[in-house]
């Protein structure tokens, strides 16, 4: 298991942002399957895959997170018609940028699961948890004020 | 005392230096240069006549934590966990900055004292430097100051393959003691250099374009003429409300007071504050300076007419002349000093 | 400042037995401003909410967590419970440690880490939550339907059915549609006048319904459950009231010249018209571009005819505004237009013809009171090919991508039809495949082939030349592989279908999003196939897609279900959880009205007072009543002017940070 | 003050306890604070300021409504205007608070005001800096002539504190309350009228000093309206808020002209501002 | 590009003289050469002062948002790519076109002082400019430079000579003229690199940051009333750099918030007091959308939708983008 730089066992920390009708849904079908997947990963609930504005996934690396997933509806399938085809551009926007900022871009994911993905939810973040493990720690988007051992 | 060491000894004096403190030194960081921790693999570069930010961060750093607090429930609890101050020294500061910490002091050292600031004001000793090739920026010698020869704990002069050290105060003379291994007594005809070279920096400060602005009219009692001339319109219009000169003045001191809740408690730092920012004074029901007009007022007026009213006639800028290489649309306070001054019949 | 109440429901053993619930109920105290927590074996039964209620009146609290199974789930009842003791519903949050938490970890310490965790992020929202309100508005019981086609009749009828008032904007001067020219349907081979006509007779007499033909709608503003539309009623300079459908200034019309659009362009019509003997309604309609008297001055004539006195030369446009609850978009379709193909020589040959010409020359009614008579020549045809999928399956640049579904089922009725009547005529089909896809489709096409001898080559043709009299026309065919030439009389195109060009602009009227073919899109394409995303807008026939006759109706049919359904409420509660503009912050940009797929924000000059200083400026507005809650807006909007209630950036980033703290 | 760290700077405020709230009006709470261990956090004198902050909401300059002769416990008088205010108000007793201070000069009334007839005129939530001056005043109330004050608000909700007013004012001797309010309301037999005009119609002599505080309109027509009845400038005291931040003149942002606020005042004598630019 | 002042100074006396416009918004001579400033004229003997030369860097279109504002027509002089900026503006009815009259004024590509102080030039006064041959008086000398050599960075790859919008050109028929370089090359070259590398590229570089808000305020784009990073509601809000996280995060917000509206004008790095090359980051944002989404020149013009408020539905997927690396 990575080792993170106090010595502790890395357990790396990944947000999750899901579409309340499709994504959550298909998170709900994980648990209710009793599939699992890492404890590390935390949900949020929103109500389009657009509603996530890049503030908040920043925000989520300022605040520690190791990773970013977003999770939509499959294209074409947006319970708001569009949502997910504007979330997509930005997306593929941004985690481009954070790339080249040499944000390591294995950091940052977007998949698309439907409620009837249970299991390709929890695969996804299975996988992704993965990755991050592999990554190790990310340092270069935390905000030093927010670590535990400060005010 | 005038001291000397050989131009190719310097690194052996950085390294000297910065053995029992911090030291700071004009470093290039892909073309600019900034004032900034010395390492053996820094590129010092003292020719640079102008550092982008000035040495004011030392002493009223850019931002600086003050105070914690934690809060649980109804309780609150204060912590402090101010920065520790260990001794430093600023190197190769010009005469326009080390000019400015005096400016710096009126402020913060009055009463009551900023003890942030006077604890590194203590803890920082300046070693300034002469200006032998001044720019067509430079107008210091319009406040009194001469260049050639700059205030400070120490005052180098490099000229030909010498660095001459000239410590003035105790603890300049101090730190001279500390490196006194690779100095060596200056000759008479050191002496001589020196003199040559100070008066042929006078002469190129003398010729200065903007050597020929005039303070007349800038007094206390003028105040209220200037503050109600219609020119300030006129000056205004171009800008465009940045904090850019007043980052890189070295006498400009505003700050604001802001909270970071970092997850685990709340972090209150002080940070530099612009005045020329258009929610500098914005309170909830309105704001005293709507117009950026009245904000650009408000930064020229304070430093050519309010700090010397309240400061002995001492007025808050230093012609470094950063402001007018920096301006992202060339207004500047030379241009606003020609304006509003009296021009002086030739 | 909230006092907040968290209940950690253990769900029995399905969230105790993975998380420690004491352990979370004492964690979440020292979170801000909870002031009280609990847990209890089931949140959701009555003992469960009594316990809510019971909290909330005794501790005074502001809002409430519920830690227990996903929001999904018993968000609702938690609402509903709140609301019971007195509580904004909205100020209730879910934190989900059932499927997202004790039913995916199996470590105990992890599973009561993690619901910490979640619980602390969802108070961390709910202490940003303000109570929110869901809006009302009042539904006016009347339906508008555009489109006079089946589809629209049929969806008229069902809602008059149903006791609701509808008006029926038709732009051409009859309703019938496109199915008034069909001769005969497939496959049951019924007169499709004969089906139809009854319909439109029913539609025109039925008292709840208002037929406005000629008429077009010119504006629209609103939102479901009260639109404003302006109609557009075009000057027939027939006065309806008076004109009894005699005819005669029909048949003494000097100007005979102007083609029939009902014929297809196959015949000439007189200038004042019934487009049809059926039409209904049965007045006349005067040809402004054909008229005698409109383009000289002189004649008259059929004013002087006309013992009714009906005709009005002067008789002008009338506006007419409306209210409606409920809009149904029943645009119906068009076939392309063949200019383009001069593989086929359509322009060029008068015997290279369209299937919906082929339609008028079958029909009894047609122009050729339904011999089959080639257009040049007026001979009966020895030889007739059929071409399938022109335009259809093509290439973006190249007629449409899509399948226009109908033309393999018509094809084959048309050459059953022409072997029928004519056995000697033989009748070849070119096509790429054959779909049969319905009741009794594929028995139908197999009876043209097996029954009628119908050849059907699958190729496609590459070019139709004229020669002698004649049409050569080459393909492919491709189970033999090989070219085939034949000498044809007449050859007929099925040309792909389209919507019909007034749908775009209607579109944009009534912010019904479209696809790149311009079909209006439905809200969902399969759970909810007949409304459009905008609220309040229906969706009828072929303006949603290629279809036929049955599924027309039969969709005719749901879209007025759900205007019914609609138009059944006195008033509609509100989302609460929609857009909100900060004025002051509003740049006026625009960015949120263009990503916005409900057309619920609107620009507008507002007096604006921004930190004491008042200023007119062109705003954001949101319509709360058309908002359906998606967010896109707020990500648009640079200055943050635009949030989202419910989930506000403040609320989302206070849980990140909760999570991430 | 030294310089080595951990000894208290300005900016490092200190503790305090909310002890009572009391809503005096539907926007104005005023709150009782008192150190941890009892008494106020630090002595003031009337018409100082100090800054309040909940950490991590705000930080404001409030005057300290309480005179400087109660050593119990500190007073804050406070409107509910923005963020910070509105926090405040939704406080509960025990809540803690921090305070640092106190600010600014205060008014004169041991130098210039001693001995002299008062007149203190009051609009709405303006009452607050003037009720440490009128307890202090009141509580050395042989040091002090004549004492008037004239106190006015929208309505009689908007009045701050009217118990302590009709309670304890009112028939002190020789101190006049004239109340009023801009427009009549029922079970209000008191004077209707704007602040300025009832000044005019009251016709102080011109042998008192007079304190104002309101809306900076109200303090415009109130000076106005004493110069009509002979005053002169310099026979009158007011008192600003302009944006602080630091509270110690040095962040540079509530100065009017070369004077700030935070420092130089809040209190200022009328004839001083003549020689201040027309920038508040 | 004297001709051209002259062309300016003439023809806004004559706009001025018959009551076209009111106001002329133009560039003002200062205490050098190389430091003309915006200003606004008002009258036709203050004219004299306007002056049009390789140092009129600064774009005049931001200024428009509040001079159009007021009564009566402003006469505007823009140059090419200052036009594309103009129809943003326009474009987000930031400006009222009706109260603007626009001069396209020809150029010869604008200079940087900074490049000529890096060539050793130092205490300069005044410049002669010829086409490519300048000649530097100073403190300490004449000297000659080729113009080539001290273009402004965003210059190097200027979008052309053309005029997007305006009411009337003063142009030369023989303008001096330069190679343009490719604006993504070094883009490119940063997409080559290791992520490490990349990571100090730009560390090294936003370190220098001073949150100065000079790249903000003189983006014609970045033109909110209020903007998120000053606003205490936002959440977001931040003054100064007190972790290198809010480098970033400023730098990330800002690029992606002009993302798809930037026309790449490039004021951002040339106001940059601490010379970050910020207008690689939008370059970036340029280059991907391009790439994903077809070529977009935000300003060319005025209508239609920009990348980030419209979609396909065939959009490339962000997990392919992952796997091309960036682009």
């Amino acid at each position: 298991m990575p080792i993170n730089e106090k010595g502790g066992a890395f357990n790396p920390l990944i947000v999750a942002f899901c579409c309340n009708w499709r994504s959550y849904a298909g998170a709900d079908l994980a648990g209710s399957s009793r599939l699992n997947y890492p404890v590390n990963v935390k949900v949020i609930r929103v109500p389009c895959s657009c509603r996530v504005n890049p503030l908040f996934i920043l925000r989520a690396f300022q605040r520690g997170a190791d990773g970013v997933i977003m999770c939509g509806c499959h294209p074409g399938d947006c319970h708001y018609t569009s949502g997910n085809y504007f979330a997509r551009r930005r997306t593929a926007l941004l985690f481009s940028m954070l790339d080249f900022l040499g944000i390591e871009k294995g950091r940052t994911r977007v998949e698309w699961v439907s409620a009837a993905e249970g299991a390709k939810f929890a695969n996804t973040m299975n996988q992704f948890a993965e990755t991050i493990s592999a990554l190790g720690e990310c340092k270069r988007l935390e905000d030093i004020r927010c670590v535990e051992s400060e005010i | 005392m005038m001291l000397k060491l050989s131009k190719d000894k310097i690194g052996e004096l950085f390294q000297k230096l910065a053995s029992s403190r911090t030291l700071y030194l004009p470093i290039d960081n892909n073309g600019q240069v900034n004032f900034g921790q010395w390492t053996p693999d820094a590129v010092v570069r003292l020719d640079q006549l102008k550092t982008v930010k000035s040495a004011k961060d030392f002493f009223f750093p850019q931002t600086e934590n003050i105070v914690a607090f934690k809060r649980q429930g109804k309780d609150i609890s204060i912590i402090e966990n101010r920065d520790q101050n260990e001794p430093f020294v600023v190197f190769g500061v010009r005469g326009c900055d080390a000019r400015s910490l005096d400016i710096l002091d009126k402020v913060f050292l009055c009463d009551p004292v900023d003890s942030f600031y006077k604890a590194r004001r203590e803890n920082g000793v300046i070693v300034s430097m002469a200006c032998a090739e001044p720019e067509e920026t430079c107008f210091c010698g319009v406040f009194g100051i001469d260049a050639a020869e700059p205030q400070g704990d120490v005052t180098i002069r490099i000229i030909g393959d010498n660095l001459y050290w000239d410590g003035k105060t105790e603890k300049g003379k101090a730190l001279g003691e500390s490196v006194k291994d690779l100095l060596v007594q200056a000759t008479g005809q050191d002496l001589e250099i020196i003199k040559k070279q100070d008066e042929r920096s006078r002469e190129i400060l003398s010729m200065l374009p903007l050597g020929d602005l005039s303070l007349d009219g800038f007094e206390e009692s003028a105040l209220l003429e200037k503050f109600n001339s219609p020119l300030w319109k006129e000056l205004s219009q171009a800008c465009v409300g940045c904090g850019t000169c007043t980052y890189v003045c070295p006498t400009c001191q505003c700050y604001d007071i802001q909270d970071f809740d970092t997850g685990h408690g709340i972090q209150r730092f002080r940070c530099w504050d612009s005045c020329m920012y258009s929610d500098f004074t914005l309170m909830a029901h309105g704001n005293s300076r709507k117009s950026q007009m009245e904000r650009f007022r408000q930064r020229f007026m304070h430093k050519l007419i309010y700090y010397p009213a309240n400061n002995d006639g001492v007025y808050s800028c230093v012609g470094c002349g950063r402001c007018v290489a920096k301006c992202p649309i060339s207004m500047n306070i030379a241009k606003v000093i020609r304006a509003l001054g009296v021009s002086v019949s030739v | 400042m909230q006092k907040i109440g968290v209940f950690i429901c253990w769900c029995g053993s399905n969230i105790a037995a993975t998380v420690d619930v004491e352990a979370v109920a004492e964690a979440v105290k020292t979170e801000p401003n909870v002031v009280f927590s609990t847990n209890y074996q089931y949140m959701c039964s009555e003992g469960g909410q009594s316990a809510i209620r019971n909290a909330i009146a005794e501790h005074g609290l502001t809002g409430i967590v519920v830690c227990a199974c996903s929001p999904r789930m018993h968000e609702a009842t938690f609402r509903k419970a709140a609301a019971v003791a007195g509580l904004n519903p909205y100020m209730v949050e879910i934190a989900n440690i059932r499927e997202q938490c004790s039913w995916i970890h199996k470590e105990k310490s992890e599973g009561t880490e993690k619901a910490i965790i979640l619980a602390r992020a969802a108070v961390a929202k709910l202490n940003r939550n303000v109570p929110l309100f869901a809006g009302e508005s009042p539904v006016i019981k009347r339906a508008l339907v555009i489109g006079g086609g089946i589809a629209g009749i049929q969806t008229a009828l069902d809602v008059a059915d149903a006791g609701y008032e509808v008006d029926i904007v038709e732009k051409t001067p009859t309703i019938g549609g496109k199915m008034a020219m069909l001769d005969k349907t497939f496959p049951t081979l019924d007169c499709a006048a004969c089906i139809l006509t009854p319909k439109m007779v029913d539609a025109s007499a039925h008292e709840k319904i208002n037929l406005y033909t000629y008429s077009e709608v010119e504006s629209v503003s609103g939102f479901v459950g009260n639109f404003t539309v302006n109609i557009r009623k075009r000057a027939r300079a027939v006065n309806s009231d008076l004109c009894t459908g005699c005819g005669v200034c029909v048949e003494k019309c000097p100007s005979k010249s102007a083609k029939s659009e009902f014929n297809q362009g196959l015949c000439n019509r007189s200038a004042i018209y019934i487009p049809f003997a059926q039409a209904i309604p049965n007045v006349p309609v005067i040809d402004r571009d054909a008229c005698i008297k409109f383009k000289t001055g002189k004649c008259g004539i059929c004013e002087k005819v006309c013992t009714a006195k009906a005709i009005d030369y002067d008789q002008e446009d009338e506006i007419i505004t409306k209210q409606y609850g409920a809009v149904v978009l029943a645009t119906g379709f068009k076939p392309i237009s063949m200019e383009r193909y001069d593989e086929f020589q359509y322009a060029q040959c008068p015997d290279v013809i369209t299937s919906l010409e082929f339609e008028r020359i079958c029909n009894a009614a047609g122009p050729t009171k339904g011999k089959v008579l080639r257009p040049s020549d007026h001979e009966p045809p020895k030889t007739v090919v059929f071409v399938q999928c022109v335009g259809s399956r093509a290439t973006v640049d190249c007629g449409k991508t899509y399948c226009s579904k109908i033309c393999c089922m018509y094809t084959a009725k048309h050459a059953m039809l022409l072997r029928e009547k004519y056995p000697d005529t033989e009748a070849y089909v070119f096509y790429i495949d054959v779909r049969t896809p319905g009741k009794s489709f594929d028995e139908f096409y197999r009876r043209a082939v097996e029954e009628y001898g119908v050849h059907y080559i699958k190729g496609m043709v590459g070019k139709v030349a004229e020669e002698d009299g004649h049409l050569i026309v080459q393909g492919s065919d491709l189970i033999a592989d090989k070219q085939v030439v034949i000498k044809a009389d007449m050859v007929v195109l099925a040309a792909a279908i389209e919507p019909d060009p007034t749908a775009r602009s209607l579109g944009t009227m009534f912010t019904a999003s479209m696809d790149t073919n311009d079909f209006f899109t439905e809200a969902h394409p399969k759970l909810r196939p007949v409304e459009s995303p905008t609220a309040g807008i229906f969706l009828s026939g072929l303006c949603q897609g290629p279809k036929d006759i049955p599924d027309t109706v039969a969709q005719a049919g749901a879209a007025a279900s759900k205007v019914i359904g609609l138009l059944s409420k006195d008033k509609l509660m509100g989302n609460p959880c929609v857009a909100g503009c900060s004025e002051p912050l509003c740049n006026g940009c625009s960015s949120c009205e263009l990503v916005c797929p409900y057309g619920a924000i609107t620009y507008e000059d507002k007096m604006v007072i921004d930190h004491g200083v008042r200023e007119t400026r062109r705003v954001a507005c949101v319509n709360e009543a058309v908002c359906q809650g998606c967010g896109a807006c707020t990500v648009t909007c640079p200055s943050g002017a635009m949030d989202l209630k419910g989930f506000t950036n403040l609320q989302i980033m206070a849980e990140v940070d909760a999570i991430c703290r | 003050m030294s310089n080595s760290a951990g000894i208290a700077d300005m900016l490092i405020p200190q503790l305090g306890i909310v002890k009572n709230i009391r809503t005096d009006t539907p926007d104005v709470k005023t709150f009782r604070v008192e150190a941890p261990s009892g008494g106020v956090i630090f002595p003031h004198m009337p018409g100082q300021c100090a800054m309040v902050s909940i950490p991590g909401i705000g930080e404001a300059m409030f005057s300290i409504t309480s005179s400087p002769t109660n050593t119990e416990f500190m007073e804050f008088s406070i409107k509910r205007a923005g963020y910070l205010t509105e926090w405040l108000h939704q406080m509960d007793v025990g809540q803690q608070v921090t305070v640092r201070g106190p600010y600014g000069n205060a008014f004169p009334v041991d130098t210039e005001l001693r001995g002299k007839d008062l007149l203190f005129i009051a609009g709405g939530i303006g009452l607050a800096p003037l009720r440490s001056v009128i307890n202090y005043v009141r509580h050395y109330r042989d040091r002090y002539g004549l004492v008037d004050i004239v106190y006015g608000a929208r309505s009689t909700d908007d009045l701050v504190d009217i118990d302590e007013i009709r309670n304890e004012w009112i028939g002190h001797d020789n101190v006049n309350v004239h109340l009023t309010i801009d427009r009549q309301q029922e079970g209000w037999n008191g004077h209707v009228g704007f602040v300025p005009d009832y000044v005019k119609e009251l016709k102080f002599p011109t042998t008192k000093t007079a304190l104002i505080c309101g809306p900076p309109i109200m303090i415009k027509f109130v000076l106005a309206a004493l110069q009509t009845l002979g005053f002169d400038k310099s026979q009158v005291y007011t008192t600003f808020e302009l944006r602080m931040k630091c509270g110690i003149g040095k962040c540079g942002r509530c100065n009017i002209g070369s004077k700030y606020v935070c420092k130089d005042g809040p209190v200022f004598r009328c004839d001083t501002m003549e020689e201040l630019p027309d920038e508040y | 590009m004297r001709r051209i002042r002259d062309m300016m100074r003439s023809r806004a006396g004559e706009l001025l003289r018959e009551g076209t416009v009111n106001r002329v918004l133009g560039w003002k001579n200062g205490e050098f050469y190389y430091d003309p400033n915006p200003a606004v004229f008002e009258t036709e003997e203050s004219l004299d002062g306007l002056v049009y030369n390789g140092f009129s860097a600064a774009m005049l279109s931001k200024y428009l948002i509040d001079a159009t504002k007021k009564e009566g027509r402003i006469l505007v002089f823009l140059k090419p790519c200052d036009t594309y900026s103009f129809n943003h503006l326009l474009r987000e009815h930031k400006v009222n076109r009706e109260n603007t009259y626009v001069i396209g004024v020809g150029c010869d590509g604008m200079l940087d002082i900074e490049k000529l102080r890096t060539l050793g030039v130092k205490g300069i006064k005044s410049l002669d400019e010829n086409g490519d041959d300048l000649v530097a008086h100073t403190l300490y000398g004449d000297k000659t430079l080729a113009r080539r050599d001290i273009l402004l960075e965003k210059c190097l790859s200027c979008k052309g000579s053309e005029h997007k919008v305006y009411d009337e050109l003063a142009v030369v028929d023989d303008p001096w003229q330069w190679d343009t370089l490719d604006r993504f090359a070094k883009v490119g070259e940063l997409e080559g690199m290791t992520p490490d590398e990349r990571f100090a590229f730009w560390r090294g570089e936003l370190s220098r940051c001073i949150r100065c808000n000079a790249c903000r305020n003189a983006c014609p784009v970045c033109s909110c009333l209020k903007c998120v990073f000053d606003n205490p509601r936002s959440g977001v809000q931040a003054k100064s750099n007190a972790d290198s996280f809010e480098e970033n995060m400023f730098h990330i917000i800002r690029a992606f918030h002009v993302a798809g509206r930037c026309t790449d004008c490039g004021e951002c790095s040339r106001v940059c007091p601490q010379n970050i090359p910020l207008h690689l980051l939008n370059r970036k944002f340029i280059k991907d959308i391009n790439a994903f989404y077809g070529e977009y020149q935000a300003g060319a013009d005025v209508e239609g939708k920009s990348p980030l408020t419209e979609y396909k539905t065939g959009d490339v997927e962000p997990s392919v983008v992952y796997e091309r690396g960036g682009a």
